[in-house]
């Protein structure tokens, strides 16, 4: 199949590249673009290690082909450290322990902001249920709600003052 | 419907390092000429931590600050021999290495700083904050990136330090057994409380407390880390997990996450523990290792917590909702 | 060594890379890029056990951006291996890539290397197998019963064979037999553990790169460097020092990435192609090719007396080893040598065997063969504090095992802490323990 | 590789469908055809996004629901608890805001979870083909399934809901609370008259080869009170109808325990 020319707007960035007509949005991230923060645990949609926003919207890179986002805004992790500056949401998986082998961990502090961005005081059991498409196998999760938790404060602190 | 409420508990052993011995960590330490120290090694770090509790080691070791080591570590070019992160020998293997490494660093150290203060290595001591003193001489001090630029540069010395563990291979008598098989052992008590919808055969964990004795902690923190995520894992292997549903028959077989059952947070209750620290002669001080233990106590306190609130007698894993309906049937029909 | 005026060990400073994750900026294997690069893709077997009649690779070699097709003709050193036989585990029973036979359904017959992933898994769907299917064997005790079909020529009764011709890792100590005689009490049960997947959230995956001066880099996962590349370089029959392992952070091992599963493949397409190969297990072969955590299964009979005390325990355990030997026979001894558990029991009696079934070959994961031995302890001691009226914890802390107590494997404990980790868990839960338990340690019998 | 065809209209896509019959699948929100292994027997992928089938309108006395709103979408519009529930519980929020309400339609055991919500509610589908629109009431098209597999009916557009006339109830029987594919679902649709069952739709998925209505457990309820006698009947009488499979999820002889169970334990929640 001829190859197709993909523009994406990732991170604020307009960016442009040749793929496969049905080239996923996780590909073109990884491979083209070299946003290797997106991860690829399953490929089937089951592991949410692919997370990304579109349009501020939680999606799943590895399910979504690449030319149906033209024109949408997409985030991934690292559009979140445009300056460098750690945020607190990241922050607080830190100090949280929320990761230790990390590999769902920019995944899951996707769908946390994208949580978080709809919902900037959520109860536990939102939290669960607003992480459950993300799966991790080290931390138990425990960490992880307690750190969207600390987010969630930090976050509701910072628009108070 | 009826939910009903059954308390279980555990108590396990684990061994520490590879079954039998004979499975060597070396490392290599050196300091550069800032004083900076690098820790080189082949081990590979899972997630687990391995990376900050060699560090730490090292610089417990060598006297320096924690922040003033690096551990470079997985690449076969530089990284002198690991036999592998598995069998809950890295703390205590490699950690071992390390120390061993840094002994020999420290003395390499000592001896230029003894140069430099005109006193014998034996009457100093480090700070661990990046200095090196006269023992009970006030003042009397040199900085350590002092002592590695004149190693460097005016003595032309290396500090540096090798560490090679060995726990020697013992061969188990093919008769009796008979074998030392591991460095010490660990502990772990779990205690756990699970509700049981006894319509549906669902079996929620409600709590989970656990004890560990695990030696010296390196590293409370990721101590922690281990137990809880462990236990997540054990709720997971207990209640839900396996790649054979039919086990012996291999269909069906899941091959994705959505039919590859694992708890969810939603699924995980608070989990509590405590840790308690006897030390271990032979490990890297007093530590013995946690990585593989904290799914063993789990899964028994769970399914003793099932039998206990059911008045069943499960003893198979998974302990999926089929399971326990069919053995609340048998004791219906046992019972009339 | 002191344990005192101890500085940063034992003191919770963070975990260093956790910043570098929660950026995502940390690098695993796979999150390096090289032009160039192919992918390889396995066609598997879609039978549990058969005869290969013929493999025919014509149609995936014409598929479109296939590049290299290997079977096991193009295996330059070993056709079998074991991944211990460099340390005197054998016979080396796996094949790399499957001939003759197939035992296990999602065994490896060809590789295929294409310029996409997408390019490799097209062609390696056009592989050809003609099987003459066998009958297969997926119970530990049928496989061992005498009816089953051999597996292979290796294990004619489908177990390990242990030095001395044994069937078993065993342990003997004391006289079982004698104590069931003289207890109060028998008890017995069965128990069973189920293939479990290590589910790491990163695959097994490599990608070999060939450089300029005749060496070959590998960046991999795997959980052990130097145990993956010199196992790459036996099975190829290559110098070790031509290639180099680079590990980084693992997304995930619990035992899962020990197999050496896809780096020989890879070194050879690389060597074969001159190009950079990636080799990375879709979640569906982590799931059913990967090896899972072995299943168990315990028969347990423990003598036992009136006032608790348990004088015998007798364990006949089979691990299901799946269709080879892999760590198998490691992880019986080790569930043989931790037997009868955190107890001091004066007669103990273990045949651990290892059975090879048509299933998929199991492993290690997160305490090999320890797992399953805690597991059915700990739920057989349910039982027997049930079958004589006393209380479980009592129990446990009075058969709980006292540092200098000889152990099954005629070691001494050694570091022992189980009484006082018992009675911490009991203080945590709120059980109250009478006086003489409380009163108990793990010396106390080293003292009196 | 299938062909990835973007047609520009609902009637282009329809046409596009009939053209292609068996070889093309239809492409909305991905989350079940883009899994890794693509469909061995897909020849063209016919995305029907960007086609106004993403919009849910209300109309009078109900909703036009686009074939092609995502879930969370339509949780958001249609106040219906049954239907939000039934949407909380398939995947994560990112599946959520992909996969489409004609999507999850078509979707296999253990998946599917809105077809017994939207039977229950006796909602109609509305089919674009090369002869124009069709409308066809969901029982029917369920009924008309083989095999587990959709028949073809050209391209779904829209899903015609009416507000219900009684109280709606969901229930899921899954092993997880989030995230989870089904043991077996069901839902339930009751009219009252004076205490007594003067209408009931009940309907399951996941404990047949395709979603149904059950008919016996409805005519267990019909015309008498909805106390434990007439519920226990509506149990036993979905026991008895369900023709379930074995899964990784669940067996065969556990689904059909839990028919019963949850359809029993969602009529209680109308009782």
């Amino acid at each position: 199949m001829e190859s197709k020319l993909i523009r994406l707007t990732v991170n604020g960035r307009e960016e442009a590249v040749v793929a496969d007509p049905l080239a996923t949005l996780q590909d073109v991230l990884r491979d083209s673009l070299e946003l290797t923060a997106v991860k690829s645990g399953c490929g089937q949609g089951g592991c949410g290690s692919c997370s990304v926003l579109v349009d501020g919207e939680l999606r799943l890179s590895c399910l979504t082909l690449a030319e149906r986002v033209e024109g949408a805004e997409i985030t991934t992790l690292e559009g979140l450290n445009e300056t460098n500056a750690i945020v607190p949401l990241q922050q607080a998986f830190v100090e949280n322990y929320a990761a230790q082998c990390g590999y769902c961990t920019a995944g899951m502090v996707m769908a946390a902001k994208a949580l978080l961005d709809r919902n900037p005081a959520p109860s536990r059991d939102e939290i669960v249920e607003g992480l459950s498409g993300n799966l991790c196998r080290c931390t138990g999760f425990a960490p992880i709600v307690r750190a969207v938790e600390q987010a969630a404060r930090a976050l509701s602190g910072e628009e108070a003052s | 419907m009826a939910k009903v409420r059954g308390t279980g508990f555990a108590a396990v052993n684990y061994p520490t390092g590879m079954h039998l011995g004979g499975d060597p960590t070396q490392s290599l330490i050196h300091m550069t000429p800032a004083g900076d120290v690098v820790v080189t090694m082949a081990s590979v770090d899972l997630g687990q931590g391995l990376r900050t509790v060699l560090a730490q080691i090292a610089a417990e070791t060598l006297g320096v600050p924690y922040e003033s080591v690096v551990v470079e570590t997985a690449d076969t070019d530089t990284g002198p021999h690991c036999t592998g992160t598995f069998a809950s020998r890295t703390t205590h293997r490699a950690g071992n290495a390390v120390v061993m490494a840094a002994e020999e660093a420290r003395k390499a150290m000592l001896e230029v700083a003894g140069e430099l203060l005109e006193a014998s290595p034996d009457d100093l001591e480090t700070d661990g904050e990046g200095n090196i003193h006269i023992k009970g001489v006030a003042g009397k001090s040199v900085p350590v990136g002092e002592v590695a630029g004149a190693a460097h540069f005016a003595h032309g010395k290396s500090i540096a330090g090798r560490g090679a563990y060995l726990k020697p291979p013992s061969p188990m008598d093919p008769e009796t057994g008979a074998c030392d098989p591991d460095s010490t052992q660990a502990h772990a008590c779990t205690v756990v409380e699970v509700e049981v919808d006894t319509e549906t055969g669902a079996v929620e964990v409600i709590d989970v407390k656990s004890v560990y004795e695990v030696g010296q902690q390196v590293n409370p923190d990721l101590v922690k880390g281990q137990i809880v995520g462990g236990a997540w894992m054990g709720i997971g292997h207990t209640l839900y997990e396996t790649t054979a549903p039919g086990y012996p028959a291999i269909d069906p077989a899941p091959v994705d996450f959505q039919n590859y059952l694992q708890p969810g947070a939603a699924e995980t209750p608070e989990i509590t523990c405590e840790v308690l620290e006897f030390p271990a002669a032979s490990g890297p001080y007093g530590g013995k290792g946690v990585g593989e233990m904290v799914t063993n106590s789990p899964i028994p306190a769970i399914v003793n917590a099932i039998n206990n609130a059911l008045d069943v007698r499960i003893t198979e894993i998974p302990v999926t909702p089929e399971v326990v309906l069919r053995a609340l049937d048998e004791k219906a029909q046992a019972g009339g | 060594m002191s344990m005192k005026d101890l500085g940063v060990v034992g003191r919770s400073v963070g975990q260093r890379d956790l910043e570098s994750h929660a950026r995502g900026q940390t690098a695993y294997y796979e999150d390096v890029h090289y032009p160039r690069m192919l992918h390889l893709k396995m066609h598997r077997s879609a039978e549990p056990h058969a005869r290969i009649v013929s493999v025919d690779t014509s149609a995936a070699e014409a598929s479109p951006g296939v590049v290299c097709v290997l079977t096991h003709e193009d295996l330059p050193g070993k056709k079998v291996w074991n991944g211990l036989a460099a340390v005197g585990v054998g016979p080396e029973d796996e094949p790399i890539l499957a001939f003759d036979k197939v035992r296990w359904r999602g065994e490896p017959i060809v590789a295929v290397v294409g310029e996409s992933a997408e390019a490799a898994r097209a062609g390696a769907a056009k592989v050809k197998v003609e099987y003459d299917p066998l009958p297969g064997v997926f119970d530990v005790e049928e496989a061992i019963a005498g009816a089953a079909p051999a597996l292979t020529a290796h294990w004619p009764r489908n177990h390990y064979i242990y030095p001395d011709d044994h069937a078993a890792a065993q342990i003997r100590f004391g006289d079982v037999e004698k104590a069931f005689a003289e207890a109060d009490h028998i008890v017995e049960d069965k128990y069973q553990t189920s293939p479990i997947e290590q589910a790491p959230m990163e695959t097994n995956g490599c990608i070999a790169r060939p450089g300029g001066d005749g060496r070959i880099t590998v960046h991999t996962n795997t959980q052990a460097v130097h145990f993956a590349r010199d196992n790459t370089a036996a099975i190829l029959d290559i110098a070790p020092g031509r290639l180099r392992f680079l590990g980084g952070t693992v997304g995930g091992g619990f035992g899962g990435k020990v197999d050496v599963a896809v780096e020989p493949i890879s070194v050879l397409a690389a060597m074969r192609t001159g190009r950079p190969v990636k080799f990375k297990y879709t979640r569906e072969e982590e799931m059913q090719v990967s090896s899972t955590r072995s299943a168990w299964r315990l028969y347990v009979k423990d003598g036992v007396m009136n006032d608790g005390r348990i004088t015998a325990r007798k364990i006949t355990s089979y691990q299901d080893s799946g269709a080879y030997l892999r760590f198998s026979s490691y992880g019986s001894m080790k569930h043989a040598g931790h037997m009868p558990g955190p107890y001091t029991i004066p007669n103990v009696w273990v045949d651990a065997h290892v059975v090879f079934t048509n299933r998929p070959p199991s492993s290690a994961m997160r305490g090999f063969g320890v797992m399953a031995a805690s597991f059915a302890i700990e739920v057989q001691m349910d039982k027997v504090a049930k079958t004589i009226g006393m209380d479980p914890w009592q129990l446990r802390l009075l058969n709980a095992y006292r540092n200098d107590d000889m152990k099954a494997h005629r070691k001494e404990v050694e570091d022992g802490a189980m009484v006082e980790t018992i009675q911490a868990a009991a203080r945590l839960a709120g059980k109250e323990l009478p006086a003489a338990y409380q009163a108990m340690t793990s010396w106390d019998r080293k003292a009196g | 590789m299938p062909e990835l065809l973007r047609p520009g209209s609902v009637d282009e896509a329809a046409g596009l469908i009939g053209s292609h019959g068996a070889a093309a699948a239809v492409l909305a929100g991905g989350t079940s055809l883009l899994r890794e292994i693509w469909p061995s027997d897909a020849g063209y992928l016919i995305a029907v996004d960007g086609l106004g089938l993403d919009r849910v309108e209300a109309r009078d006395g109900g909703w036009s629901i686009g074939a092609a709103v995502p879930l969370r979408a339509l949780r958001e519009a249609v106040p219906i608890p049954a239907l939000q529930a039934a949407t909380r519980e398939i995947g994560g929020p990112a599946v959520q805001n992909m996969a489409t309400v004609g999507g999850n339609l078509f979707a296999r055991a253990p998946f599917g979870d809105l077809a017994p919500a939207l039977l229950a509610l006796g909602a109609d589908l509305v089919f674009a083909s090369a002869d124009g629109e069709a409308t066809q009431p969901i029982d029917a098209f369920y009924a008309a399934w083989s095999d587990g597999a959709p028949p073809r009916a050209g391209l779904l557009i829209r899903i015609e809901l009416d507000e219900p006339a009684g109280a709606s109830a969901y229930l899921k029987c899954a092993r997880r609370r989030y995230s989870t594919p089904s043991v077996v679902t069901v839902a339930a649709c009751v009219e009252t008259d004076g205490g007594t069952v003067s209408a009931a739709r009940v309907a399951l998925s996941g404990a047949s080869a395709a979603p149904f209505r059950c008919g016996a457990a409805e005519r267990a309820v019909i015309g008498s009170a909805l106390d434990d006698a007439a519920m226990a009947a509506a149990a036993a009488a979905a026991e008895a109808a369900v023709t379930p499979a074995t899964d990784p999820v669940a067996t065969d002889w556990y689904r059909r325990r839990m028919a019963g169970v949850f359809v029993r334990r969602v009529l209680a929640q109308l009782a």
